[in-house]
């Protein structure tokens, strides 16, 4: 028989498939998603350069067959700062996890945010820290067993969405790596929009986080996602919860306003303006 | 009507040394600038905020060090020469990615305006705290290269050089000031454009396909493709092979990699390292000195020599890679080496090792000013002895 | 939908005619690491886990019943491990 | 608001005619003899009897005596309130008398039609109803009625050609209409249907821009793919909620059909009656209006939330797909409602001998108007589904589900007959070579153009034969169809083999038009559809205030009496919104606060929260606007603190008396509510049903109005039995107080165990507005309870008023 191709081979590096991630890990349903909605938009591969945090989901940037750069822990958003201000022409995605983004690197988060630097950001939100074992983190629910909080966790999680509301961003939304399709679309209609985008991906981590609090498989954990989920598109973020009964999920921003890229370059015109006609 | 060019304020100046650093780092090509204000370094962003534009580069202020250290290995691979300048508990915060920097082999300048420490120490004085940070401040095994200007002119041209050097080589470079060269005012003069030599990273002549990013030539460096032209390379700070993927379980990979890394600055000391020998031919007794105390050893030196003391001066510009060799040769014609230095003994122990029996005398100072030449002076006379 | 509670028992006249699309799944048995999201989401429940091994040790799944498959491709959508894909069956007779 | 009471000293001048309507009464009542009885009564100041009183001399007759004799008070014995109180409430207007001061005696429907032949015992009847009307008379007061403004919106339900008339004619005359349609599409039946009859247009081609007309209208506010929830409100002032269902298709759908082509799933389309195939997303028929396409979530491969298949979406150069719709209830404040849900078709499967669904090539009239349709599923090939070849011979069945006992209904659907002679002449036009059978029992051609019709079908050669088929057997190698049974013109057997069977099908009620029956309480006929206010003089009007019938709704009907009834509709509904405001009967009660004790039970019983009592401010309030005047309250209190105006106690207890001044032990009373049972014993009157005349009806708006204490004073007053009735349960027209009037007849029951009475004395009667017989019947049945009474339980049950009640 002749040896099969899968339709999306080309967008992925050479060699570099099967990928680390356990089985029942969400992590390659969003590269899946991310590829898919490249290969939709008929992008120019040349242009998109993908950059990855520490973290399971941060070898993703190894798997695009793209431009990429896999930083040091949290930094992926500060390093992709430099990139897109230095080269305004490519499309620069970061696609890391919640820990990496939003514990160790919740200030660059906030502060790109805040900025509206051009730059896409896809969090794979598995509720722990995968890579190192499974500790609890900033999106670890309330009461739930990790290896670091053996008695059930007491910190309240964030709720992303609402943070990257509150912070700037112009595009903002959530799903699951059951909600494909419309991540698919997300991932699109945020590789279009201008400014600083944030999606956030409920990913299913049977192996590490399900196993301990009673999802231990992939199957379990995305019929909880099946169950659980409540689309309530261009509502509050504030009000768009993660609870066992409930994940809200949808469309919560997407608005306009003047990019940083775009200011700085505007004023950099405006100073050589200036400075041609001599002061 | 033709446009003024602003990158080469070609004629005199009367500048603060920040200001001639951030000048040379124009005149150098870089078009890229990210930091967080500190002191005594703060003069370089403000003087980049103000220039960058002018030139059509990018001055983007950070939320910290260490998102402007990113910043900057990011621009770089975006293929804009791009730099950071900070002091002491700055510096110390980019350590973590100057460690990506010399991993993904980044070209990147990192000035360094040295004050007090430990920690917050004394922001408005000068020291020379920071060397052995500069070399074993991050992680793990690697070479980096480190300038020590002692002059406001310096700190234009070493910028250049360090730029230049950072390109070659593909390793970040870091310009060790001090708080006396960054705020100090003296007269320089900046060159026509032309008479500037300005060196630009090797790019790869091959096809994307037969393109890996961490092949090297025979000078162990690889050829740096930059971002958005179709190369699709893979960058990471994993221990990774020639074609980027890492290689996480695999001594071999390990082994060769860091190698490599500190071969290609290792193998090319004498190319790298400049040094400045001062009435050497004859002497009996020697100060090795770097930075601003180099300038307190030149008159100490002539006025050893006024006192028929054969007295000679090595000054080190580069400081890293340390020069063994030279300070070697240097020990063995001398009885022996004075070594004055604004912190509480750092390169001192790398004169030492170098000097090997030669007796070393050491100069330590900490805070408030700079050696006074007759400190250095006693201490000539007394090793002429 | 229409509630016009008549009663609908013939074989429309055109079924015949009415052409909808069908798929043809892939397996890249290889790749599989058997967390089964595809059969377990399958809207026409065609997929099941098969008997054979690969050689990570897990059942790749199989193909139930290839007739009713809509060329939907969710499999290949929700497969984290690019190892099915469904293609567009060129249907005969031109349609 | 208090109303003005009588001067004290005014004396009260009672004026009484009797009329002879004709023979309509006279025939089996003395007028004359009644009259005179009339003037003997207290209060009479005069009393003539009259052959039309409603005619305009019988009014100016009245009109004149007010004035002439100083009248303050009218009788008048004839018809039933319900026909023409209006009209002398009116008359005694015009004479500057307030029209609360005129009451009637229902001498006609309860007397003469149902005693056509005992006329001396009739004569009696109708002297104790005048002498009870006189009673109530003499106790009437002025009244004065609240104005309730109405808005000026109409709603419409159901988007067939009678609906789209209704909300056109409306629209046109400038009001806003919601048109409410729970298909994808509004035109209903007659977007099925390939030619009209007797002049053969295009069905659709006529309907089709009526349907765009109402997608375009500003007037018009189209929910399609919706249904109403909920009605809360009275004339004028309707709050009506509606659920708007997703189509998950948003208004950018340009139906450019190419999503279809991408869907995967497939169904049989219900329009095409099965016989063609659609999508799960899918426009009903091309002209559906309006366009935008629809997703049926039953059968598309989404589930939940989770969307497997894009394939639609990704078709959809527009963007148009929406899966992330929700359901979302609409809350409309309407004026006036019509009501044009339309009919259901009759389902032959269950008539074995025809073998539908058992035979390929049986099918119905319905399916026929899609097979030869040019737009349908054969593109207009009336080919048979067994070969898909075109039959040399086929039968019409008619009356399959009508005017049938057994199978189906028992009254005529109307159009089929007409239908047949269409369908019949469409296959000679196209294939004039085909032999055609018709099976008919009666061909009604009775309407304009009908006649010749069906004489060009005979001239054509279509072969009619009397007598419907007994049996039909198929031949199973051909699929053609024996049919065999008796020409009853010949009386000789027939067995004749066609290729084809048409079952014409007849009309049903829609399944569920209980739903809507229960939201508007509105009554229905025994055949099941929505009953008028008068068969004549109200034909589009519902009992209820405010709300109208068009189209098959009210019963089966082609499409120009459809058409007609619509506009009629619209027409009315017009009236009312241009009047801009209704005046509402004074009959609502009045709270003596001096007696009030503030309990609540009022509060407790009443359906509308119209009543309203506060332990705090120690005083209970009428919310004029929200009581409907169904009287419970005044039934519930226990301190006699709620004046029902026009239905006062002391009004009530003078019938009563009436009622039982004379042989009483002889006697039935009769509570009868005025929207369900009171009419039900009309229409026993009108269809001459004829029962015992020893029962004496009294009307209260409800049965609930129907206090425990008057049936006690019945009972004390010697009456045999007392009878009380109303709405069936469900039915009721003030929401559910009918089961008030339930629980306090069982606490009565129990009041008669414990006193040793015969509970038989007393029924309850659920009777509709339709059943007249059940009212008939109920009063023989009582008839023997009656007979059965003695003397001693007479005596005995005079303690009733002795003991309180439960």
């Amino acid at each position: 028989m002749t040896k099969e191709v899968h339709p999306f081979e080309r967008y992925l590096r050479g060699g570099m498939i099967p990928h680390i991630w356990c089985e029942g890990c969400g992590n390659g349903i969003i590269l899946n998603c991310f590829v898919h909605a490249i290969d939709d938009l008929k992008m120019d591969i040349d242009k998109i350069v993908v950059v990855s945090g520490i973290g399971c989901i941060g070898r993703l940037s190894g798997y695009t067959n793209t431009d990429s750069y896999h930083t040091t822990h949290g930094r992926a958003i500060a390093f992709a700062t430099g990139v897109k201000l230095a080269n305004p022409d490519l499309t620069v995605t970061v696609i890391s996890g919640d820990g990496d983004l939003f514990a160790i690197g919740g200030n660059h988060f906030i502060h790109a945010a805040r900025r509206n630097v051009d730059i896409k950001v896809i969090c794979a939100n598995n509720f722990n820290y995968g890579m190192t074992g499974g500790q609890y983190g900033p999106t670890t629910p309330l009461n739930a067993w990790t290896t670091t909080t053996p008695y059930g966790n007491i910190e309240h999680p964030f709720n992303l969405v609402h943070l990257a509301a509150a912070s700037g961003a112009v595009y903002v939304a959530r799903w699951t790596t059951l909600h494909v399709r419309r991540l698919v679309e997300s991932i699109k209609k945020m590789l279009q929009k201008e400014g600083f985008a944030f999606i956030e991906v409920i990913t299913p981590c049977p192996e590490i986080f399900g196993k301990r609090n009673k999802m231990a498989t992939g199957i379990e954990m995305m019929n909880w996602f099946k169950k659980a989920s409540d689309i309530q598109n261009n509502s509050d973020p504030a009000k768009a919860g993660i609870t066992p009964e409930r994940i809200v999920l949808g469309e919560f921003v997407d608005i306009e306003k003047p990019t940083y890229d775009y200011l700085l370059r505007d004023m950099i015109l405006k100073v050589q303006k200036r400075v041609r006609g001599g002061e | 009507m033709a446009q003024k060019d602003r990158t080469v304020l070609t004629g005199k100046h009367f500048w603060e040394g920040d200001v001639a650093c951030a000048e040379g780092a124009i005149a150098a090509g870089c078009r890229f600038f990210a930091g967080y204000p500190i002191t005594p370094a703060t003069e370089v962003a403000e003087r980049m905020a103000q220039r960058l534009p002018e030139v059509g580069g990018i001055y983007v202020q950070m939320e910290d060090e260490i998102s402007s250290m990113a910043a900057v290995i990011g621009a770089s691979y975006a293929g804009v020469k791009s730099m950071t300048a900070t002091s002491g508990p700055g510096f110390s915060l980019m350590q973590e990615n100057i460690g990506l920097a010399v991993m993904t082999e980044t070209p990147c300048v990192i000035v360094d305006v040295m004050r007090g420490g430990p920690s917050t120490g004394q922001p408005t004085k000068p020291a020379q705290q920071d060397v052995m940070q500069a070399k074993w401040g991050s992680h793990g095994d690697y070479e980096i290269i480190a300038l020590a200007p002692n002059s406001v002119q310096e700190m234009f041209d070493l910028t250049i050089e360090a730029f230049n050097l950072s390109e070659i080589y593909r390793i970040p470079v870091i310009v060790l000031g001090d708080e006396i060269v960054g705020h100090m005012y003296e007269r320089v003069t900046i060159p026509s454009k032309e008479a500037i030599k300005i060196v630009n990273r090797k790019m790869p002549q091959i096809s994307p396909e037969k393109y890996a990013p961490f092949k090297p030539d025979k000078d162990l460096i690889p050829p740096m493709a930059i971002f958005g032209q179709g190369y699709h390379f893979y960058a990471t700070g994993l221990t990774h092979d020639e074609a980027g993927r890492p290689r996480t379980d695999s001594i071999e990979a390990q082994k060769k990699l860091v190698q490599r890394l500190c071969d290609k600055i290792r193998k090319n000391v004498d190319k790298i390292v400049k040094l400045e020998k001062i009435m050497l031919e004859d002497a009996d007794v020697a100060v090795v000195s770097y930075g601003i105390t180099s300038r307190a050893a030149l008159s100490a030196v002539r006025k050893a020599r006024q006192e028929r003391i054969k007295a000679g001066l090595l000054r080190l510009v580069t400081v890293w890679p340390f020069p063994d060799k030279y300070v070697a040769e240097v020990a063995e014609q001398v009885k022996a080496l004075v070594v004055p230095e604004m912190n509480y003994g750092q390169l001192v122990r790398e004169v030492e090792r170098a000097a090997k029996e030669t007796p070393v005398k050491f100069l330590p100072k900490l805070g408030e000013e700079p050696h006074k030449p007759i400190e250095i002076l006693d201490a000539l006379r007394r090793a002429h002895k | 939908m229409i509630a016009m509670p008549m009663r609908m028992w013939r074989k429309p006249l055109d079924t015949a005619k009415v052409k909808v699309p069908e798929g043809e799944v892939h397996i890249i048995k290889s790749r599989c690491k058997g967390c089964g999201f595809c059969i377990e989401f399958c809207p026409k429940e065609m997929l099941e886990s098969s008997e054979e091994f690969n050689e990570r040790g897990v059942h790749p799944p199989k193909v139930k019943d290839k007739s009713v498959c809509a060329h939907c491709s969710f499999c290949e959508a929700v497969c984290p491990d690019f190892a099915i894909y469904s293609v567009k069956k060129e249907c005969k007779d031109g349609c | 608001m208090s109303s003005p009471q009588p001067k004290p000293e005014e004396e009260i001048r009672i004026g009484v005619y009797v009329c002879h309507c004709g023979l309509n009464i006279a025939g089996s009542v003395n007028c004359e003899e009644i009259a005179k009885y009339a003037a003997t009564l207290p209060h009479v100041a005069l009393a003539k009897d009259y052959r039309y009183t409603c005619s305009d001399q019988g009014q100016e007759l009245i009109k004149k005596d007010i004035k002439e004799h100083k009248l303050n008070r009218v009788v008048v014995a004839s018809c039933s309130p319900r026909l023409h109180e209006p009209t002398f409430r009116r008359t005694c207007e015009e004479a500057g008398l307030n029209k609360y001061l005129f009451e009637m005696a229902n001498i006609r429907e309860h007397c003469s039609w149902v005693h056509l032949y005992e006329k001396e015992k009739a004569t009696e009847k109708a002297k104790d109803l005048v002498k009870m009307a006189v009673a109530k008379a003499a106790l009437l007061e002025p009244q004065e009625e609240a104005v309730v403004p109405i808005i000026r919106k109409a709603l419409v339900i159901g988007g067939g050609v009678a609906g789209i008339q209704a909300a056109l004619d409306l629209a046109d005359t400038g009001y806003k209409v919601y048109l409410v349609e729970r298909e994808p599409s509004i035109g209903g039946r007659m977007a099925q249907i390939d030619k009209t009859f007797p002049t053969m247009d295009c069905s659709i081609c006529i309907l089709a821009p009526k349907m765009s007309d109402v997608g375009r209208h500003p007037n018009i506010e189209l929910l399609t793919n919706s249904e109403v929830k909920e009605v809360k409100g009275y004339i004028g002032n309707f709050k009506v909620k509606v659920l708007k269902k997703p189509r998950y298709v948003t208004k950018d759908c340009s139906a450019c059909n190419d999503c279809v082509k991408e869907c995967p799933v497939t169904t049989p389309n219900e329009f095409d009656v099965g016989l063609a195939t659609r999508h799960a997303i899918y426009t009903p028929f091309a002209q559906a209006v309006p366009s935008t396409y629809i997703i049926d979530r039953n059968i598309c491969l989404n589930k939940d939330n989770i969307i497997t298949c894009d394939k639609c979406i990704r078709a959809c150069e527009r963007k148009a797909i929406d899966f992330d719709m929700k359901p979302e209830t609409v809350e409309l404040e309407v004026g006036t409602i019509i009501v044009a849900t339309g009919a259901d078709v009759y389902d032959p499967a269950s008539l074995v001998e025809y073998g539908y669904t058992k035979y390929s090539n049986v099918i119905t009239s319905l399916e026929f108007e899609r097979l030869i349709n040019a737009g349908g599923p054969s593109g207009g090939h009336l080919i048979r589904p067994s070969d898909m070849q075109i039959p040399k011979v086929v039968a019409f069945i008619q009356c399959v589900g009508s005017r049938s006992e057994k199978g189906g209904r028992p009254y005529c659907s109307n159009v089929c007959c007409m239908n047949t002679i269409k369908d019949s002449l469409l296959i000679k036009e196209h294939w004039p070579e085909t032999q055609i059978y018709v099976f008919y029992m009666d061909i009604r051609a009775f309407g304009k153009g009908f006649e010749d019709l069906y004489k060009r079908a005979k001239k054509e050669g279509v072969i009619f034969i009397r007598g419907l088929p007994a049996d039909i057997v198929e031949d199973r190698k051909t699929h053609n169809l024996w049919l065999i049974g008796e020409n009853t013109l010949q009386k000789e057997l027939y067995k004749v083999n066609v290729g084809m069977v048409i079952l014409s099908v007849g009309i049903e009620p829609q399944k569920d038009s209980e739903v809507i029956q229960r939201l508007f309480t509105l009554s229905k006929t025994s055949d099941g559809f929505f009953m008028e206010a008068h068969p004549k003089l109200r034909p589009v009007d519902t009992p209820t205030g405010g709300v109208f019938l068009a189209g098959c709704a009210e019963g089966p009907k082609d499409i120009k009496d459809s058409v007609t009834q619509a506009s009629a509709a619209a027409a009315r509904a017009g009236i009312l919104m241009s009047q801009g405001k209704v005046t509402v009967e004074a009959i609502t009660p009045l709270v003596i606060a001096e007696k009030c004790q503030v309990c609540g039970l009022c509060t407790r019983v009443c359906p509308y929260n119209a009543i309203i009592s506060s332990k705090e401010l120690k005083k209970t309030e009428v919310i004029e606007a929200a009581c409907a005047g169904c009287g419970t309250c005044g039934a519930e209190c226990p301190y006699e603190a709620l004046t029902m105006r026009h239905f006062t106690d002391e009004q009530i207890h003078a019938q009563i008396d009436a009622a039982t001044e004379m042989n009483a032990n002889k006697k039935i009373v009769a509570f009868c509510c005025n929207w369900c049972s009171y009419a039900g014993a009309d229409f026993a009157g009108v269809s001459r049903m004829q029962y015992p005349p020893n029962v004496r009806v009294i009307r209260t708006m409800c049965s609930g109005r129907v206090a425990p204490k008057f049936v006690e004073r019945a009972f004390a007053r010697g009456a045999a039995a007392v009878l009380v009735s109303g709405c069936h349960i469900g039915d009721c027209h003030y929401i559910n107080t009918n089961i008030q009037t339930q629980k306090r007849v069982e606490r009565l029951w129990k009041k008669m165990e414990r006193l040793g009475l015969n509970k038989d004395r007393l029924q309850l009667a659920w009777i509709s507005a339709a059943e007249g017989e059940k009212f008939a019947s109920k009063i023989r049945e009582m008839q023997n309870v009656v007979g059965k009474v003695t003397k001693e339980e007479i005596e005995k049950s005079k303690a009733m008023t002795k003991e309180k009640a439960g």
